[in-house]
């Protein structure tokens, strides 16, 4: 049979063209699989949240018993504030921070425990590895400052090690308080991405390495050129959640260090939780709370459009 | 390749791999110990008297181990209590949400229909405020369900935070499972619950796995809402009975590490049974890519 | 085995029209290819028949029935996919009888349904194999294995060899034929690749760009293919196709006059695409009745039973064919001769036959 | 109840009153508070049952909550119309509470005959009208004192206790001097909350210094009596006095520190006496007056009883209330937390089998003036936060004492706008 100019056989790209399978049955089949969700949230949630943007609107809601309608001035009074703004900063700082230290170290401790060794050995180092995640904020907290004391024990074991000559005030220097948040909220987080990353790395299929190790790729070459394309979804996801989650972490940091020394770790939830429940002014918490929706919103807006670009 | 050289490759090769693996175990081992280090700070906490933890120089293990903050804990009913329910609303949380929040993910990742993007929208947002500021007119909504003071408000006020990351999660490990699978399984017979049921949930095993882990944790550790939600001391949950024990003079240090560390055993052990089911290869040999 | 329909099918993505409104009569027992370019529609259509596609015009009809509204497991087809697409969690043995599970067959006739078909298939030392034990090959037959075992009235196979290196190709091609032989069923397979669609199939359908380009036998598209665009697809080598001036006593083939007699119609200084296969241009010693030119020998490919030799005609290259023992020189002059017998002359414009 | 909440509210209300079967009981009260989460031994569980007992028509519902957040489920349950209704309080937050309506004045129940107490027995600081009213009675009362290592002391080079300010400042100088370790007293004004750190360690001197903060309930902080003690302050941090990493220091670091005999002097209420004998029986330990720089007047501190404006049981509150305040169950009160009754009537009984600390804080404070101004401020919380925040940068040497008084002045006239 000749064979000369035939064309080597690719796949099909006809494909490309239709934008997604549908299980094409009756057309309400999606709003099925949502309904149980959605009515759950809608039923606990839509009334807290509209009450949370009607509070924004008051003055002296919950405190006064016929609260008066001010329209945008609570609005006014927090974007005029300048401790909102450096809360904003020092969210910025904290959120981005945390979620760069949780996806370095959880992805790369997921790749380290997904290594092939002895399975016995690879649940316990598993299981070590999710322990900063399974204890409660105050306890974490709590065991931090006694570590972080200027007469804790990392001071202890720098002096020992002559790096200091003074005991350094983790947490009550101005200049090391969001450093030390910073790696506090990095040992706590860093467990949700590894197990999510870790369960992200069991779908790539071993193909695709034995081709890029035919290939020729090195460890780097084959985590950039396979493991990470292939794991964008669920990176995607984990890295969107994490995001959300750390911006408005509350209970580590005002455990931790109640946004100070002065207000240097005073972040927007934080803000917000002083406003509501040291100074009882529940008005501008939620106004602040407003404030987090709005930009949490446009952020996700920016990240499900380019979603749909990616499927 | 010569006759001799055959050999030599073959024993340069077990060599290497060898040294790879101690290096592996060498490097797993330091992160390991960096990482777990507080946990150790911690139970070393919980077996010293409350003034050993606070003199100087730090140490690790006193002389004598101190039993005292176990022996409380162990002996008073109330701890069994706060610990029987954390892990029934765990878990009872995680059952929901992994059922709920997969059919949930399947719609987004298996259909494209009017509306998606804002019911994505809606169950992200339902997340974005802080939820301090939603404290109080949401326990308003569970005065209203008649469910406060109970196990269920619990349970269902962690299934709204819990719902949308295993939506979103679950979507994630979904879009990861070529829908090749659910042509084929349609084709077979199957109906699309039959299809996420038998065909793409085997696949999914580890996402499962993590989604039921992180909705675990959530309730396991979350305070604020457990505290408002109930009163009585029946109802309450490991982390309200440790903040029960940071009084207004003087923190029972030893108890609250002793509870910390018991509490979070059989957390410890339950992960290391389920982490079993996180491997590779579910989908391999699936299709051909 | 039933007939299939296909009357006026439309596909639209949003505003884009995918198909055109495709008419396909399959008779019982037909073997049926649907071959094209890739985003011709083929895949399209066959996913519409199998149910995994909306129908957005025109109907689609198995047996007596008219399936638009059917679900995939309610239109008695099965459906072999180009990745396989094996459930990776069960055994190959779980894989085909998932099918006859769901239709709570009882137990025993599964068993024996399975067993029959591996056995057929060469597949019962494998039963037991989840599909990471299995090669490429064993792969592909269980998914053959999946669709069989439902004794479907209609086999859809959509690109199931694209997969496969060309010898393992070659060998599945001819296992499905004897399939066919001994099954009888109703079957749409679709393939880019025209000698899939030549060996295997009773009528061909020849799509491009969401319509239909002409269908028939193998040998009536292959022999009277209708447009330029058919004719250029089928056949491999694929026929010479050359932009002609049409003189009073023939073609001009770039510096070479051409004598022929054209169809009626065509005049002196007309445009006209001339169509001819390469088994069609031999030496002249070969082909005694044919039109004999000389033209330079550019290029030869020794295929073993045959050479194929690229000449050069003016601006154009032409392929011909001699017999694998003639002695041929690169770069030569060689005079050969055309089979106007089986010339084609098409519209240079719309690509249609003039015949 | 609810009036200031919006329909959807009111009916939550109303149908979790109708949900709650116990409140079909006319006679149940749910007391909520912190004390049976600070004595674990179940002294208020029996002391609720033997109530009961007494009263067979009223059950009481103990609803324990950690001490950092009874503030705010106060304030929770009140916007729910779920309050409960005896509230354990504290004097801080009088007037915050005022503004939201949850508490209800007592004048009444206090000027009724068969009362089984006399109102002019009780101690007077939670006493005090606010907006012409009275809202809260005293359980027990923690007077501050100051706790000293007499071991440190003497190593230091001393043989007693300062009673100065000066002797203070040496002696913990002194102390801070020895090394490993230890220093001669410690400033807990970390901002992890409840962030209060200088109402336990700031006001007890500055009361000693014949100073105020509050003029009415007006802040009055930029005064010359609290810039001295604030230099005081600054010249103890100065001298090495204090102990370092005031910023991050709270207040249960500094009592552990000194249980753990590394602190030489502790500025705290008396009640943590017996914390500090109980888990650390070798330290040389004893307790004086909070040194004095020319006034003898001390910070009082106790575990109040209030009854919320909102209860449908008032007078059975009032019952139990009453039950509390009566000398003989005040005394067992007293005695279960190592206090001072709240009813003075008890304090024989007490003093009967107290043990030494307690007689020593009875025998100091017996003709000293008694100081609460927190209670007067209308944002208490917020303020000491401030306040805190403000005294963190001053040691750090940020600002003088006097740029420190005057920032807290307007910050906290700035907060009561």
């Amino acid at each position: 049979m000749p064979t000369a100019p035939v064309p080597t056989p690719t796949p099909d790209k006809e494909d490309a063209v239709t934008p997604s399978f549908r299980l094409p049955t009756a057309a309400g089949t999606p709003y099925l699989f949502l309904l149980p969700g959605l009515v759950i949230l809608g039923a606990l949630l839509s009334v807290p949240l509209y009450k949370v943007v009607e509070y924004s609107l008051y003055d002296n809601v919950i405190v006064e018993r016929n609260p008066t309608f001010v329209g945008l001035d609570n609005y006014r009074d927090i974007l005029g504030d300048p401790g909102y703004w450096s809360a904003g900063f020092n969210t910025i700082v904290f959120t981005v921070g945390s979620v760069i230290g949780h996806m370095i170290v959880g992805i790369g401790l997921a790749l380290l425990v997904n290594a092939d060794i002895h399975p016995r050995a690879r649940t316990f180092f598993r299981s070590m590895l999710v322990l900063p995640w399974i204890f409660t904020a105050v306890v974490v907290a709590l065991n931090w400052q006694l570590l972080l004391n200027p007469f804790g024990l990392l001071n202890y074991v720098l002096d020992w090690l002559g790096l200091i000559t003074e005991p350094l005030d983790w947490l009550g220097n101005p200049d090391l308080a969001m450093w030390s948040l910073l790696v506090i909220s990095t040992w706590r987080g860093y467990p949700f991405i590894m197990v999510s990353f870790l369960s992200g790395l069991q779908t790539v299929p071993k193909e695709l390495y034995e081709a890029a190790e035919i290939d020729g790729a090195g460890f780097w070459h084959k985590f950039w050129h396979v493991t990470l394309p292939q794991l964008k979804p669920v990176i995607f996801g984990v890295a969107l959640l994490d995001l959300i989650w750390t911006f408005q972490l509350f209970p580590l940091v005002w455990l931790t260090t109640g946004g100070g020394p002065g207000r240097a770790t005073e972040v927007l939830s934080t803000l917000t939780f002083r406003l509501a429940f040291v100074d009882f002014e529940f008005a501008r918490a939620a106004t602040v709370a407003v404030s987090i929706l709005i930009i949490s919103a446009a952020f996700t807006v920016l990240y499900l459009r380019n979603e749909a670009r990616r499927l | 390749m010569t006759d001799a050289a055959a050999p030599r490759h073959v024993v340069d090769e077990e060599r290497q791999r060898r040294w790879r693996q101690a290096a592996i175990y060498a490097a797993l081992a330091l992160v390991t110990f960096v990482m777990v280090f507080p946990v150790l700070w911690m139970i070393s906490v919980s077996l010293k008297p409350t003034t050993e933890t606070f003199s100087l120089p730090p140490r690790l293990l006193p002389d004598d181990l101190h039993w005292g903050g176990y022996a409380k804990v162990l002996t008073d009913p109330k701890f069994r209590t706060f610990l029987l329910n954390s892990y029934l609303v765990g878990l009872a949380v995680t059952g929901l949400s992994l059922v709920i929040g997969t059919l949930a993910a399947f719609g987004f990742s298996r259909y494209r229909f009017f509306g998606d993007r804002v019911a994505k929208l809606f169950v992200i947002t339902t997340q974005m405020v802080p939820t301090i500021t939603l404290l109080i007119p949401y326990f308003g909504v569970i005065v209203f369900l008649g469910l406060y003071d109970t196990l269920w408000g619990l349970v269902l006020t962690y299934l709204t935070f819990s719902l949308p990351y295993a939506i979103i999660m679950m979507n994630g490990y979904l879009d990861t499972i070529p829908k090749d699978f659910d042509e084929a399984a349609t084709i077979d017979g199957c109906t699309p619950l039959g299809v996420l049921v038998r065909v793409l949930l085997p696949v999914a095993l580890p996402g499962i796995i993590s989604t039921a882990v992180y909705t675990f944790l959530l309730a396991w550790n979350e305070f604020l809402f457990a505290l408002a939600l109930t009163r009585s001391m029946d109802m309450r949950t490991v982390p309200v009975g440790i903040s029960m024990m940071v009084g207004e003079f003087g923190l029972k240090w030893d108890e609250m590490m002793a509870f910390s560390v018991i509490g979070s055993l059989p957390v410890l052990i339950l992960f290391m049974l389920v982490q079993r089911f996180v491997v590779s290869g579910l989908a391999a040999g699936g299709v051909k890519g | 085995m039933s007939r299939i329909e296909i009357s006026n099918l439309v596909k639209m993505y949003g505003s884009h029209k995918a198909l055109h409104g495709i008419d396909i009569s399959i008779q019982p027992g037909e073997f049926c290819v649907l071959v094209g370019p890739s985003g011709c529609g083929k895949s399209t259509t066959l996913r519409m028949v199998a149910g995994l596609e909306t129908i957005s015009g025109g109907e689609i009809a198995i047996g007596d029935r008219v399936v638009n509204g059917l679900r995939p497991k309610e239109r008695g087809i099965a459906m072999v996919f180009q990745n396989y697409a094996l459930y990776p969690a069960k055994t190959v043995r779980g894989n085909m009888a998932f099918s006859l599970k769901l239709s709570k067959m009882p137990k025993a006739e599964i068993d024996r349904r399975v067993n029959e078909v591996a056995e057929i298939l060469e597949l019962t030392p494998l039963l037991d194999r989840k599909p990471a034990a299995l090669s490429g090959g064993q792969r592909q037959r269980v998914a053959m294995g999946r669709a069989i075992v439902r004794d479907p009235e209609v086999f859809l196979f959509d690109e199931p060899l694209s997969n496969l290196d060309a010898k393992l190709r070659g060998q599945m091609r001819a296992e499905i034929k004897r399939l066919h032989q001994r099954l009888e069923n109703t079957i749409i397979y679709v393939t880019h690749d025209q000698v899939e669609a030549m060996t295997l199939a009773d009528r061909i359908v020849i799509m491009r760009d969401g319509r239909i380009e002409q269908q028939g036998t193998p040998d009536a598209v292959f022999h009277d293919p209708d447009t330029v665009f058919v004719a250029g697809f089928m056949g491999s080598p694929p026929m010479n196709l050359v932009d002609c001036m049409v003189t009073p006593g023939g073609l001009r083939l770039g510096g070479t006059e051409l004598a022929c007699t054209l169809p009626e119609g065509l005049r002196a200084g007309d445009r006209v695409t001339f169509g001819i296969r390469p088994d069609d241009i031999r030496p002249a010693a070969d082909l005694p009745g044919g039109v004999p030119v000389t033209l330079p020998v550019d290029l030869i490919e020794q295929l073993g039973t045959e050479k194929l030799v690229h000449f050069r005609a003016g601006p154009h290259e032409l392929i011909g064919k001699t017999g694998g023992r003639v002695d041929l020189a690169e770069g030569t002059e060689q005079r050969l001769a055309f089979d106007m017998a089986h010339a084609f002359f098409f519209d240079a414009e719309t690509g249609q036959r003039i015949r | 109840m609810t009036r200031h909440l919006p329909a959807w509210a009111l009916a939550a209300a109303t149908s979790a009153a109708a949900l709650m079967p116990a409140s079909l009981h006319a006679a149940e009260i749910e007391w909520l508070q912190w004390f049976a989460a600070e004595n674990t031994g179940g002294f208020y569980e029996e002391l609720v049952a033997d109530f009961e007992a007494q009263h067979p028509d009223i059950t009481v519902k103990l609803v324990t909550q950690p001490f950092g957040k009874v503030r705010e489920s106060i304030v929770t349950d009140n916007a729910i119309g779920v309050g409960s209704d005896v509230l354990g309080l504290n004097m801080p937050w009088t007037t915050e509470f005022l503004e939201i309506g949850i508490l209800e004045p007592l004048d009444d129940y206090l000027a009724r005959d068969d009362n089984s107490f006399e109102t002019d027995q009780l101690v007077e600081a939670p006493l005090g009208k606010i907006d012409g009213k009275t809202w809260m009675v005293p359980l027990n009362a923690f007077p501050f004192v100051m706790h000293v290592n007499m071991g440190l002391v003497e190593q230091a080079g001393f043989d007693a206790p300062p009673s100065s300010w000066d002797a203070l400042a040496e002696q913990a100088a002194a102390i801070s001097a020895l090394g490993d370790g230890t220093s001669g007293l410690g400033m807990p004004f970390s901002s992890q909350p409840p962030s209060n750190g200088p109402i336990l360690t700031f006001l007890p001197l500055l009361y000693a210094n014949g100073g105020r903060i509050m003029d009415g309930t007006t802040p009055d902080f930029d005064n010359p009596k609290v810039v001295e003690t604030l230099e005081f302050l600054q010249q103890l941090e100065q001298s090495g006095a204090l102990a370092p990493g005031a910023a991050s220091r709270t207040g249960g670091v500094d009592l552990e520190e000194f249980i753990a005999g590394r602190t030489g002097f502790l500025i705290s209420p008396g009640v943590h006496s017996s914390s500090i004998t109980s888990r650390n029986p070798e330290l040389d330990y004893t307790l004086v007056r909070v040194p004095s720089n020319g006034a003898e007047a001390y910070r009082v501190h106790g575990w109040e009883i209030g009854i919320s404006a909102d209860s449908d049981n008032k007078e059975a509150a009032w019952t139990f209330v009453d039950y509390l305040l009566s000398p003989e169950v005040n005394a067992r009160v007293a005695k279960a937390s190592n206090a001072l009754p709240g009813n003075l009537a008890a304090l024989d009984t007490v003093r009967a089998d107290a043990d030494a600390t307690l007689v020593k804080q009875m025998d100091i404070l017996s003709g000293d003036t008694p100081v609460e101004e927190m209670r007067q401020s209308p944002k208490a919380a917020a303020s000491w936060s401030l306040m805190t925040e403000e005294l963190q940068s001053m040691l750090r040497g940020d600002q003088t004492p006097a740029e420190a008084a005057s920032a807290v002045q307007a910050r906290w006239m700035d907060l009561i706008q």
